[in-house]
């Protein structure tokens, strides 16, 4: 298998192990584990075959074109610091498969958690091998992803839930941070490929961005690995499985933070801000951790503060800039990850056998489970750095480095000061952790009767354990060449002469080390009984709870500063809605004349005409009044859009448009009945409001409203003469002009552009109006009236109870006197108006009309025989079937369009010509007179569904409140 | 000659017709009830269909003439329907 | 006024009468009924622009097209025909709207519904006498 | 004949609306016809009441008579608008029993009311046959009865019943 | 003309034939009628498929005409309308057509039934939206936006109940106001240069002459107007939520590429009018965009945050993605184009699946909501077709887990997080705007295209709270034994969906290539114009008529 | 005579601003109207105003296209009349259905606070 295979292999099985999980049914616990276990350890086998290619040429590498333009390959790259991270994954990762499978409760859904963790573990393969830094930030997110549904497992707890949602919030800002900060480097760097950007580092760091990209990129390694303040998070995560945190929050997920500093660590580090903002984030992270670390009642806890702390140190050791720091921060991150990981799993062991991670409850479980005792001790005594385990060789090293002079600052002086209290810390909970589980008196109340746990359970401590123990004491002999390969890796020509010998003789490191054990030693003995009864958390700190404080921003922030911001920002009311419409577009159309100024046109009086000015003057009546009335005088603000709509029409006629002329008055009429259908279910509306008595308020508001009614007017105004006065370019008319009779058929030419020229608009208008109607057929199925409008209209009832009291009436006398004689007259107008629709419709090629006039004619004589005799008395004699109407003429035009395919030509080519025919002689026959009776059929089938739909409504009402006076007879 | 004629003679008719509309319109405006406004917009209509004829004299044209004979044979459909919705509350039943 | 140039004087002279009395009869109509005090009175006032106003204009109308087209010009007739016919529609419909909101709301001079009725009652009485 | 042509008097009329507005050819008479058969038929889904016209000689008369009525209302209205408030006018209601029950009939005996100015149909009432009119000048009531009745009416009831 | 050629107008016809169709069947026969709404948007999926190729095709084969051009009518442009086919466009029907499927099929396990005419209105409504891609002509495109949004007035409103109609009545009368600008501003266009033909458009700009150079700006601003409004530009874009989150699901889904349209047009219309060959027009507009777009992002990503009800969320996650369009097309660069194009096929799968998948969470929050709201209503007397109250589906044991992956898949697309196409779609976009590219040449970026950058990144945090708050409180909040009731239609849908995110990202390379050859042709329009203006009617001695 | 039409156009859209900022959804509809009046005339005047020029061709004669007034503006109008005529049947439906489910005939399907 070649290198470039088994690359792709660690990173694609694992993910490939979790599709296979995930389907394995729930109790599939060996079958799942099993399956996870293999994984690992391929994963570790792949790994480890690949040393030696590391060894010979620096670095494997994979590349699979991705999105190549973009600068975004699937590039993996392992050189010897991310091989001993892979090696760490795949080797902890087996270990904790076999750990849960024994942890694990029968009742969880095992294969999702195995399934989880080992996309958790692809991911964070793919974090440290990956060779381009967007795929890296692509794996950076999936561990934070998984990571989030590995602490949320027992989701039914609130505690499980609340942990998982601060981590993923915390390291997916980290992670788009991350992100921005690669952009930059891609930015300067012009790829971001990891080589190149590894040989960037002096551009780079020379760069006005750097601080930028510095920050941001620390943004992502500080929330990753819990750094201060940041920190907060990682104790919350306790919530998940301790498997989990035994995986995540030692060995993995924390270090990708740590890793990424040391990844890039030849680019970004060694400058002042670096310093700065990484030494004191580390610093803090280190003694506040520690701190913390002592006054956790929780196990679970105390490991937690202590995990940050000891990241701190990392961070610490790589914000000095110097290569030894960095050979340090290295050691420390393996060391840590093998003790920590052996911890977890024993707090695990204890809360699996006692039921309880209460430290003030534990105690005295030496004599119940001693061999795991023992295991734990060693692992926190690798914690605290006591000598011959491999924590104490690697905080040597940091204690060396504390005391070298990296910079010249207060960081600086007080490092060695920090780092031995921050060890005397350590050592104090190292000690409390011990002490307060395993020794003393046996608690009565444990829920569970402790007792050794099943040997695999313990065998993955073992060998942990057992690894401290070898590098702690030849560490030359087991992690030294590792080691090297990987300082190699990273720090390249710079790597330092460093020695890993456990003894270096009576150094001052040594006495910090001595000082840092005996303090920590002293430390717990004076808070011994202050612990063994405390509250939890740390004195005086108590209170100050980052992730409190981080929930509430976050709270405020995004859920209620939100919430302000939005109904701030925006609204969910129509009018605002509408005035900011017109704002904008008044805005955007008086931009141009103040950039470029405006030129109104030539002033013309003469051409005038008074009687058409005094049209208008009628028209401008009419809106303004309909403008005034549409509040409490509806009927009367109806006549007056009437009104303003004849004038309309008479410009028409005035300007040379017949057919315009036509179609809006026969609109006209539609429309004036379909309003007039409507307002008997508007409520009534009484004038006993006098305007006099409105709020200053709402005063204001109308003026407002009426200036932005103003300006728009005078904006229409100013544009629209300044269009009219001006010489009108070269347009496309002429063509219609020229060829509407030669080629199109027709001497109207707005016809012959309706149904030829441009028929693909017609097509497309009558389809509007078919959708329409069909809407409104659909609202009005479901149509509820308000309940005072259940009721006929007032006029009805009255005019029912006046024929009911009179002896010699019957009820619906005074309707049907009322409508007699009108009603005759308008069924024998019923055949002129088709015999006129009809003509409207044949002449319309040549003269106004067309198909589409004749339909609104058409309908109008049905709407007039339902306006004389009532929805029932036309419907039991015509068969008014509106929708196939609509159907009819739409597929009519849709199938004359297509017709033309069959000659070669394109949809809605016309064909015209004349036919002869015996006796009448040459008829014009064109093709598009069989498109116009689809747009007649359509109109006519949309105008009467419209119409009648509403018109529906009351008989609709009739027989509900029939049907509902029946039931209530019937109850009664 | 026959050209002023007609000329002046639409230009005359026009102004009257316009000035029928305004008289409508002023009823209209003043109501005072909605049986006059009806009736008002009604007089309006037929004024339009009159004025829509007399282009017809002044353009030589009868293309203006179906406008006018829409007025007349559909325009009462409007006028009719708010005289029901007067009269019923309602415009069909 | 190209085509109209083309018309003979009488034709023009008697196109002009008649548009000319046909609007100054609709204007009377109109101002009509704004002058009219009552709404009965007002609903005469137009049936002047929808009878001979009409029938003027139409009348003018056709005289110029016929002449000019050389050929008979009557579609006009149809006009006339439908505004006779449509007119009493809307006025028979409004005025009796109008009566019954007058009646409810109890307005003066206008007669009681019951005057019809009685008549009725009374022709019953006479038929069974 | 009839099932064809259900009412040849309307069709022939539509034909006629035809012609006159298409101009006279056979092409347009042939397709006016089909185009006016296909519009009585619609009338006929209708079902309206079918009138029977017995007397066709006494229309023109009465269309005469019309005529000359509507001209002479018109100069009278004029004049009455002309004059403005300085003549004492009253208008009134008027009361008049009909005879005539055919709707046809009455529907043209409304627009011949209507269509004069100075009368005014108002309301009618199918049960007793009573209609009333509103008349601009109002004089005499009884003469305005007499006129309706005789003029109007009789002969609208010699052709139609 | 060969048969093949006429497939560019298929899109049109074939919804509208079947459309049409549909009518004349009766309102009952449910069955017959979904099954001819399925196989008219899956032929028309095959259709688009087709025409993609052959845009993705005809610049590799030859150097001539790249823009299938098809003169409806036979008339030559600018004269008659033109239809034409580019990358572009094909690339919206395809998304549109693969959008329509899932929302069809979904709709089909029970929606179809809520009112009369469903598919009539959804295939009509496909119509519009094709007409709207491929139309060549100004005012043609008009019609067809006037088709899409009547169609949508009723889709919106299908289903009818309170909440819905409020929001429709916003939605129309917002959408009508708009509706007036459109046509102001391309009357406005016509009275200053005498044409309609965005082609022609293109070459008669340029000479427009300075005295009337601000009219033809106040037209195409007002006409921008009309576009921002669709496209819910801040602040003329607050309907949406509301409109968008009322809807029914299916109705929702589909409504995602609505407001692409609005993208689309601003898109096309500014390179083809105002782009590089526009002389001093040139870039007219694009500041607007860009700050309107981050205004909108910003405004979006409140909102997601501000959002308790899921598919309000949805609701504003559209206007992020809208924001992002706007702002990228404001940026006037080819490189940000392309990634804008992936972003935008991403965005609007996602979010169409995220409407989808919304309701049958909710079904998780709240089992009663298992019957159809609709049915509820009590006053309906003559609704035959109303939807049995029958619960619809049967619980399958696993339908937590899927809608749960399902809804986890969506959070991670809307924040723009990996391995999903989201994430790809960002990164194409952020990386064009960053170019990387070595300093030493001398690329200055923009401050407002680091705010940008930084609001995109935001935008995706937001997403990913709200979301993740919204998905444990449906999927991890203590509920005992409640598994929703899920038809396999309804879930296949979301997934088939979800799915194409994620090829679209393991794809992502070829993809890219397309979206880049298409930004490259529409930031070099002349080829845009050469082609529509030089296409020859169909010749012939039998012409139906002699052109 | 654009004078004249240019202030029609104005007033037309001007009293429809105004009626489609209040909040009656009768008011609105009216006001859509409006608009929709001075939105056409709008179209129509882009045309540019011709008196006695209609573009419809007389038979036999011979053509010169500037005797007629430009048809496509007329024939834009007219689908925008259609299109008019039916976004204010629907609009109408809808305000009336909201009016039957809300009770209100509010824009906002509510009386403001
Ligand atoms: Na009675
Ligand atoms: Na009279």
């Amino acid at each position: 298998m070649t290198d470039e295979t088994s690359l792709v292999l660690m990173i694609v099985l694992p993910f490939a192990g979790s599709l296979a999980v995930i389907v394995l049914p729930k109790n599939a616990r060996n079958a799942a584990a099993t399956l996870a276990g293999a994984v690992a350890l391929i994963g570790l086998v792949l790994a480890a075959g690949s040393y030696r290619s590391i060894l010979d040429r620096g670095a494997v590498r994979s590349d699979i074109q991705w999105l190549p333009t973009l600068g975004l390959d699937f590039t993996l790259r392992m050189d010897g610091f991310a091989w001993l991270f892979a090696m760490l994954i795949s080797g902890i990762g087996f270990l904790v498969v076999i750990y849960a499978r024994y942890y694990m409760s029968p009742e969880d859904p095992v294969p999702r958690f195995f399934s989880f963790l080992l996309a958790f573990m692809g991911s964070m393969l793919g974090v440290v091998i990956s060779g381009n830094l967007i795929l890296l930030v692509v794996f950076w997110e999936l561990t934070s992803i998984f990571s989030f549904l590995l602490i949320g497992y027992w989701h039914r707890n609130a505690s499980a839930r609340d942990g998982a949602r601060m981590a993923l919030t915390i390291t997916g800002l980290g992670g788009l941070g991350l992100l921005a900060g690669f952009l930059l480097i891609g930015h300067l760097v012009g790829s971001y490929d990891l080589d190149r950007v590894l040989a960037s580092g002096d551009l780079i760091r020379s760069h006005g961005l750097y601080v930028p990209i510095l920050v941001l990129v620390l943004l992502g390694a500080f929330t990753k690995s819990a750094q201060f303040p940041f920190h907060f998070w990682l104790p919350n995560a306790m919530a998940a499985p301790t498997p989990v945190s035994a995986y995540l929050h030692s060995a993995t997920m924390v270090k990708a933070g740590v890793f990424l500093l040391a990844r890039l660590w030849p680019v970004l580090a060694g400058t002042y801000e670096w310093f700065w903002i990484v030494g004191f984030a580390g610093m803090m992270s280190f003694v506040l951790g520690a701190y913390f670390a002592i006054f956790q009642r929780d196990v679970k806890g105390l490991l937690a503060y202590s995990t940050i702390s000891h990241l701190g140190l990392i961070t610490l050791l790589l914000s000095l800039g110097s290569p030894l720091g960095a050979v340090a921060a290295i050691f420390h991150m393996i060391n840590h990850a093998t003790f920590k990981a052996s911890l977890f799993m024993a707090a695990g062991i204890i809360d699996h056998e006692t039921g309880t991670r209460d430290m003030q409850r534990l105690g005295g479980l030496f004599r119940f489970m001693p061999y795991t005792a023992t295991l734990a001790m060693v692992a926190s005594a690798a914690m605290a750095g006591v000598p011959l385990l491999n924590g104490f060789l690697s905080k040597e090293m940091f204690f060396a480095e504390a005391i070298a002079t990296h910079a010249d600052s207060i960081l600086d002086t007080a490092a060695p000061y920090a780092a031995v209290l921050g060890s005397a810390f350590a050592v104090a909970y190292s000690v409390r952790f011990i002490h307060s589980v395993f020794f003393g008196p046996l608690p009565a109340d444990l829920p569970r009767e402790p007792h050794e746990p099943p040997f695999f359970m313990r065998f993955p401590i073992q060998l942990l354990v057992l690894a401290c123990l070898l590098v702690g004491i030849v560490p030359g002999l087991t992690i030294g060449p590792f080691l090297h390969t990987a300082v190699t890796a990273v720090l390249g020509s710079a790597t330092p002469e460093y020695s890993l010998a456990v003894w270096h003789g009576f150094t001052i490191p040594l006495f910090m080390s001595v000082l840092a054990l005996a303090g920590g030693a002293i430390l717990y003995l004076l808070l011994k009984d202050y612990l063994a009864r405390c509250e939890d958390g740390p004195p005086y700190l108590r209170r100050l709870r980052g992730q409190r404080v981080f929930e509430r921003v976050v709270v405020a922030v995004s859920w209620r500063g939100a919430r302000f911001m939005e109904s701030r920002l925006g609204t969910r009311r129509l009018q605002p809605q509408l005035r900011l419409l017109v704002v904008v577009a008044v805005i955007a159309a008086a931009w141009p004349f103040y950039r470029l100024g405006f030129d109104p046109g030539r002033l013309t009086v003469q051409g005038a005409d008074v009687s058409f000015a005094g049209i208008w003057a009628i028209g401008v009546l009419c809106a303004l009044g309909a403008a005034w009335q549409a509040k409490f005088h509806r009927l009367f603000a109806l006549i007056l859009l009437g009104g303003a709509g004849l004038v309309t029409c008479i410009t028409f006629v005035w300007f040379s448009a017949p057919d315009l002329a036509l179609t809006q008055l026969l609109v006209e009429v539609v429309t004036t009945v379909l309003i007039l259908l409507g307002l008997r279910w508007l409520p009534k509306r009484s004038t006993d409001v006098t305007p006099g008595l409105a709020t200053t308020g709402a005063r204001l508001r109308r003026y407002r409203d009426l200036a932005m009614a103003v300006t728009c007017g005078t904006g229409m105004t100013m544009i629209a003469y300044a269009v009219m006065t001006r010489t009108p370019p070269a347009t496309i008319a002429d063509f219609f002009l020229t060829k509407a009779y030669s080629e199109g058929g027709g001497r109207n030419v707005v016809n012959v552009i309706l149904v030829d020229f441009r028929g693909f608009d017609t097509f497309g208008e009558i389809t509007v109006l078919s959708i329409v109607a069909l809407t409104v057929f659909a609202l009005l199925r479901r149509f509820r009236p308000a309940p005072d409008n259940v009721a006929p209209p007032e006029q009805q009832r009255l005019q029912r109870a006046f024929d009911e009291a009179r002896p010699y009436r019957e009820a619906g006398d005074t309707v049907s006197d009322y409508l007699l004689i009108p009603a005759v007259i308008m069924q024998w107008l019923f055949p002129v108006i088709i015999v006129f629709a009809a003509y409207l419709f044949m002449r319309g090629h040549d003269l106004p009309g067309g198909g589409f006039v004749a339909g609104i004619a058409l309908a109008t004589a049905f709407i007039l025989q339902y306006l004389a005799a009532g929805t029932r008395w036309v419907e039991d004699r015509l068969r008014v079937l509106p929708v196939n109407w609509i159907g009819f003429g739409l597929l009519l035009a849709a199938l004359v369009g297509a017709g033309s395919w069959l000659f070669g030509y394109p949809f809605l080519t016309s064909y015209s010509g004349y036919v002869e025919l015996p006796l009448i002689g040459s008829v014009p026959a064109a093709s598009a007179t069989l498109f116009d009776l689809g747009v007649f059929s359509l109109v006519l089938g949309a105008t009467v569904l419209m119409l009648i739909a509403l018109a529906h409504q009351s008989i609709r009402r009739l027989r509900a409140s029939r049907i509902a006076a029946q039931g209530n007879e019937e109850i009664a | 000659m026959s050209g002023v004629i007609i000329a002046w003679s639409v230009t005359i008719a026009q102004l009257l017709l316009l000035a029928a509309m305004a008289c409508a319109l002023l009823r209209l405006v003043r109501g005072p009830r909605a049986q006059d406004r009806i009736l008002s917009s009604d007089a309006l209509y037929v004024g339009a269909m009159l004025l829509l004829l007399t282009f017809g004299i002044r353009a030589g044209s009868t293309v203006y003439f179906e406008a006018a004979l829409v007025v007349a044979l559909l325009g009462f459909v409007s006028t009719a329907a708010l005289a029901k919705f007067l009269m019923r509350g309602e415009v069909i039943e | 006024m190209t085509h109209a140039a083309d018309l003979p004087v009488w034709a023009a002279l008697l196109t002009g009468f008649f548009l000319i009395l046909g609007s100054t009869l609709t204007l009377l109509g109109s101002v009509g009924l704004l002058r009219f005090r009552s709404f009965y009175e007002r609903i005469h006032a137009p049936t002047l622009g929808t009878t001979w106003g009409t029938g003027g204009v139409l009348i003018a109308s056709m005289i110029f097209h016929s002449v000019l087209q050389s050929k008979p010009v009557l579609h006009e007739i149809l006009i006339a025909l439908f505004v006779t016919v449509t007119t009493p529609v809307s006025l028979m419909l409004l005025a009796r709207a109008a009566l019954y909101r007058d009646r409810s709301e109890g307005n003066d001079g206008v007669p009681p519904f019951e005057a019809a009725a009685e008549s009725r009652n009374e022709r019953r009485r006479s038929s069974n006498t | 004949m009839s099932a064809l042509v259900p009412y040849p008097l309307l069709t022939a009329s539509l034909l006629m609306m035809w012609v006159l507005l298409n101009g006279l050819s056979v092409g347009q008479v042939v397709l006016g016809g089909i185009i006016a058969l296909a519009a009585s038929l619609a009338m006929a889904a209708l079902q309206p009441v079918k009138p029977r016209i017995r007397r066709w000689d006494m229309i023109p008369p009465l269309a005469l008579i019309v005529l000359a009525d509507i001209l002479r209302s018109n100069i009278a209205v004029a004049g009455i608008i002309l004059q403005g408030r300085r003549h004492a006018r009253t208008s009134g209601f008027v009361m008049i029993p009909l005879e005539l029950r055919d709707r046809t009939a009455l529907a043209v005996l409304a627009c011949i009311i209507t269509s004069t100015p100075g009368t005014a149909w108002v309301e009618y009432h199918a049960g007793n046959g009573m209609l009333r009119i509103h008349v601009l000048d109002l004089i005499d009531q009884q003469a305005w009865i007499e006129l309706i009745k005789r003029r109007y009416e009789r002969r609208l009831m010699e052709i139609f019943e | 003309m060969e048969a093949a050629g006429h497939l560019i107008v298929m899109p049109i016809v074939l919804p509208l034939a079947a459309g049409a169709f549909l009518l004349l069947l009766d309102e009952r026969r449910h069955v017959i009628k979904a099954v001819i709404s399925i196989m008219s948007t899956l032929a028309l999926m095959v259709v688009a498929i087709a025409l993609l190729g052959s845009a993705d095709n005809a610049t590799a084969s030859s150097g001539a005409a790249t823009n299938s051009v098809y003169l409806l009518g036979n008339w030559p442009a600018p004269f008659g309308i033109v239809l034409v086919l580019d990358r572009l466009s094909a690339l919206m029907l395809v998304l549109t057509s693969v959008l329509a499927l899932a929302s069809l099929a979904f709709s089909l396990a029970r929606w179809h039934k809520a009112g009369p005419h469903f598919h009539t209105l959804f295939q009509l409504l496909l119509m519009g939206l094709n007409g709207a891609f491929l139309t060549g002509d100004l005012f043609n495109l008009f019609v067809f936006f006037e088709v899409l949004l009547a169609a949508s007035y009723g889709l919106v409103l299908h289903g009818s109940g309170p909440l819905r109609v409020k929001a429709g009545l916003h939605y129309i009368a917002v959408n009508l106001a708009a509706s007036s600008l459109f046509l102001i501003g391309v009357s406005l266009i016509y009275g200053v240069t005498g044409t309609l033909n965005m082609a022609d458009l293109a070459q008669r700009i340029p000479a427009v002459p300075a005295q009337d150079r601000m009219l033809l700006e106040a037209g195409a601003a007002v006409l921008g107007i009309a576009f921002l409004v669709k496209a819910g530009m801040w602040p003329l874009g607050f309907w949406l939520p509301g409109a968008y989150s009322a809807a029914a699901a299916p109705v929702a889904a589909i409504f995602v590429i609505l407001t692409k349209v609005g993208f689309y047009v601003l898109l096309r219309l500014s390179l083809l009018l105002f782009g590089v060959d526009a002389g001093a027009t040139a870039g007219f507009g694009d500041a607007w965009l860009l700050f309107g777009g981050m205004a909108t992002i910003a405004f979006g990503a409140i909102g997601v945050l501000a959002s308790q009800a899921v598919s309000r969320l949805a609701g504003f996650s559209i206007l992020v993605s809208s924001g992002t369009l706007l702002a990228a097309i404001g940026m006037a660069d080819a490189r940000v184009t392309a990634g804008a194009l992936f972003y935008m096929v991403s965005s609007t799968l996602t979010i169409g699946a995220f409407f989808l998948l919304i309701e049958l969470v909710e079904r998780v929050q709240d089992p009663a909501a298992n019957v159809l709201s609709v049915t509820m209503e009590a006053y309906s007397d003559d609704t035959q077709e109303d939807v049995a109250d029958e619960e619809v589906g049967v619980a399958i044991p696993g339908t937590l887990a899927v809608l749960g992956i399902c809804f986890a898949a969506c959070g991670l697309l809307l924040a723009g997080l990996p391995p999903l196409s989201g994430f790809v779609g960002k990164f194409a976009l952020l990386t064009a705007m960053v170019r990387p590219e070595p300093v030493a040449d001398g690329v200055v970026v923009a401050g407002s295209t680091w705010v940008l950058v930084a609001l995109l990144i935001l935008s995706g945090l937001c997403a990913l709270i709200a979301t993740m708050r919204a998905g444990m409180q449906i999927f991890w909040a203590p509920i005992e034994g409640t598994v929703p009731r899920v038809l396999l239609l309804e879930i296949a849908p979301v997934a088939f969906l979800l799915t194409l995110c994620l090829v679209i990202a393991v794809q992502g390379g070829q993809i890219m290539r397309y979206m880049e050859a298409t930004a490259q042709a529409l930031h070099s329009p002349s080829g845009y114009v050469r082609d529509v203006l030089s296409a020859q009617p169909t010749p012939g001695p039998n012409a139906p008529s002699d052109k | 005579m654009e004078l004249i039409v240019a202030i029609a156009i104005g007033v037309l859209t001007g009293s429809g601003v105004w009626l489609l900022l209040r909040p009656r959804t009768f008011q609105v509809i009216v006001g859509l109207s409006l608009i929709g009046y001075g939105v056409n005339l709008f179209i129509f005047s882009m045309g540019r105003l011709r008196a006695n020029a209609p573009p419809v061709l007389q038979a036999g004669a011979v053509l010169n296209p500037a005797d007629h007034a430009d048809p496509i503006p007329q024939a834009l109008v007219l689908t925008a009349i259609v299109i008019g005529f039916a976004t204010t049947a629907l609009f109408l439906v809808v305000l009336l259905v909201s009016r039957g489910l809300t009770g209100s005939d509010h824009v906002d399907g509510r009386e403001p606070n």
